[in-house]
């Protein structure tokens, strides 16, 4: 089982030299601690800046300089920063390589969904489903099952959708799913320590298993 | 060229009850604090906002809520605001939730004078509703129609008596895209410098997109979510 | 009757302190000298400059400094530089308050050619169509008649349109002239010397007198 | 993020005969003169090219038609080129005439990944025959698709390893807009400095856009309009 860092580490895998990546609220955040060595990856930040670099030092944080969670940031050389609709047009025109974010619910046809709770106080989508309608691969990072011990993995969403059939990975505390073109969660990697049926037991959606199912090593 | 004008209350004497505001920032990044404050001075009431966000209870707009000043916020995030919540749920204020980069973009389009763009952010979900849907090259797109506000007013660190802006670091965010997208735009500044010390190729929003100009005061820059890293 | 630099002057009559105002190539360029004193302006050059200067001194010249007509020009203290998407944005959104060009043909309802000729070479219509198709106000500055002694003033233009009922004034070596919403080129003001009867003469397109017509005042 | 390489016979290495190219510019001011010596040099034909202009008989594009690899040029305003106009009178060359603020839109928009715009130019004329008019508010507004690019060569000012460009005065022009249009963007820039000396307020097209970069040499910046005025 995978605690929240290394849902970030299994995630940090995917990563690839020259990547440009956005990394949602939560988890997401985690993967940038995670960044393989020799692989250089550029953070973009939908509020309008590529090459994020760490938080700043205690008393050099700079009110001019925040992330899309609000968070005090620095720049690192060769960072850019643009308005937020050229943000999000070098989102929608594809540019940026891998978006990885937290899910309330994910189907089995790559739906997710992640800002509504119908009931609750709403507080809006922020730049989630511009990201999700756009970026080329999408990777969830999630927990399994909600607080009420349902699984998250569905045949269809309940909750009102963020975007459609957009969700290429998802990597919980119990494995790595893919979600096939045609459909389906199709299981890739178990975490350490964790069965086969543990995983079929908290998915709801359709899994499929082919073969063995490898457990994952994480460095 | 000059449009300097004396101070923020100055710069929001003719805004109107009812009318259209875009007020630029991120959160509390790149806020026009100066005009805020002016308009609650003013009292003007039946504001329709066009923000990214809406402040905290006592900053940026909230300080427009806590005086019941807001009719209605277009946004793509809210709600770090009790008072919000509160006039949300007691049905005194309006909300209208919209993707952020679609809330950007069409604020652009003012700007350029595009009357609606496509965008597929939304394309499945609650926001396509009643949204015409149109497909090119095999992915749906949504049409979305520009903004224009009544007044937009923005912040920037630098600027002129041209009206010429300069934007310091993320706090350009919307400012640039809303100070092309008022009818009237009213720009606040950190540092207003004398006409042409600003170079022509760095400034960020020309100045034919903004009608007034003034020396802000007092900037807080209050920071939301302060995170740092242990020295080691 | 008036030169190209009368046409120039006369037409610079028309600007207001504060004035952002784009200037085609030929006659309009000669508007920049005549601004009246006391009077503001800042020239827009659609390939991406707010501010435009006078010509270089010899030796000053800058390549990658020029005007929409590929002149070698001068940037003043409060330009702006920005690219050719913003420029035609700028124009657009109708923050440009005048434009004022040539033309070969205008209608009675202010339609206006001025970019092709069939059977001739053509070169292209460059910025003309989304000037004339944006412009708040547009005003043609062009001869009265052409080479072969034919009005340019028609009830319809024969030639191929650059933008249709756009034109909001014209002044030729004959006379100032408002097109009138309803259609028509109604006559304001005579060039020293010129009567009504050879305005007439030159107009094929229907021209509308009412009272006197004053003979035009330039200082 | 390395995206430095030696020269433009390397940049230009896998464009193939028959591509779409853009090319950026506005007359002979900030056109990539390095890359389409390079281009001439590679002898690769049947070219479209997406350029406001098409240079003159012995610069800029018209080096690419002096030696016949142009199929056909997308411009706004040709012809201060006679071998232009013999190709194009023997049939050999064909020419897209767009309005300027069209073309710099329909590049914009691939580079904001939006499929199509709607502009008001040329409504009423024939550049609208054929194409989708729509009323928005009382005018009407043609649909123009955006243009996408094989590649797109531009001339930039300062760039660094990461591909951030500085572009310099109104050699700016088609430019960024056309960066933003390349499936693969290659820029020359007359100072290639190390990463970190570039202000991030200051880059007008993010590295992000640009997929390869290069020291380019012997600029000769020719000028077409020389005009001045007498000293007094």
């Amino acid at each position: 089982m995978l605690d929240k860092n290394g849902i970030a580490k299994c995630i940090a895998r995917e990563l690839k030299d020259g990547y440009y990546v956005n990394l949602g609220i939560g988890i997401p955040t985690l993967v940038a601690n995670y960044i393989p060595e020799g692989i250089n990856v550029t953070l973009q930040s939908e509020n309008g800046l590529l090459g994020m670099g760490p938080f700043p030092y205690e008393g050099e944080e700079d009110p001019d300089l925040i992330n899309a969670g609000k968070q005090t940031i620095t720049t690192l050389p060769g960072s850019a920063v643009f308005d937020s609709a050229l943000s999000f047009g070098m989102i929608r025109a594809g540019k940026v390589d891998l978006t990885i974010l937290g899910a309330m619910e994910v189907s089995e046809n790559g739906d997710i969904a992640n800002w509504k709770i119908p009931g609750k106080m709403v507080k809006g989508m922020g730049g989630a489903m511009d990201l999700v309608a756009s970026a080329k691969n999408i990777i969830v990072a999630m927990q399994h099952v909600n607080k009420a011990g349902e699984s998250k993995l569905l045949p269809k969403c309940t909750l009102p959708l963020t975007g459609v059939g957009c969700v290429k990975k998802i990597v919980t505390e119990l494995c790595v799913m893919e979600v096939l073109p045609e459909g389906g969660f199709k299981l890739l990697e178990r975490a350490p320590g964790v069965s086969v049926e543990e995983i079929k037991k908290a998915t709801l959606g359709k899994l499929i298993i082919e073969g063995d199912i490898p457990e994952m090593v994480l460095s | 060229m000059n449009k300097i004008i004396a101070n923020a209350d100055e710069a929001v004497r003719d805004v109107q009850d009812n009318q259209t505001l875009m007020v630029g920032g991120f959160g509390l990044c790149g806020i026009p604090e100066n005009s805020i404050s002016a308009l609650v001075k003013k009292g003007v009431k039946g504001l329709t906002c066009i923000s990214n966000n809406a402040g905290v209870d006592d900053f940026g707009l909230g300080l427009l809520l806590q005086h019941k000043q807001i009719k209605k916020m277009i946004s793509s995030y809210v709600g770090e605001n009790a008072e919000f919540e509160r006039q949300l749920l007691s049905g005194e204020l309006e909300v209208d939730l919209i993707p952020q980069g679609t809330l950007a973009t069409r604020c652009m389009a003012a700007g350029y004078g595009m009357p609606a763009i496509f965008t597929p952010a939304g394309v499945g979900t609650e926001v396509a509703i009643g949204k015409e849907v149109r497909n090119f090259n095999g992915k749906d797109y949504l049409l979305e129609y520009a903004f224009e506000a009544d007044f937009a007013f923005v912040k920037a660190w630098k600027g002129d008596a041209h009206g010429n802006l300069i934007f310091r670091s993320t706090s350009r965010n919307f400012n640039p895209l809303m100070a092309m997208g008022g009818k009237i735009t009213i720009a606040e500044v950190e540092h207003l410098v004398p006409v042409g010390e600003l170079d022509p190729d760095q400034i960020h929003t020309p100045g034919i997109y903004v009608h007034r100009i003034f020396q802000g005061s007092n900037y807080e820059k209050r920071i939301e979510q302060r995170t740092v890293r242990p020295r080691v």
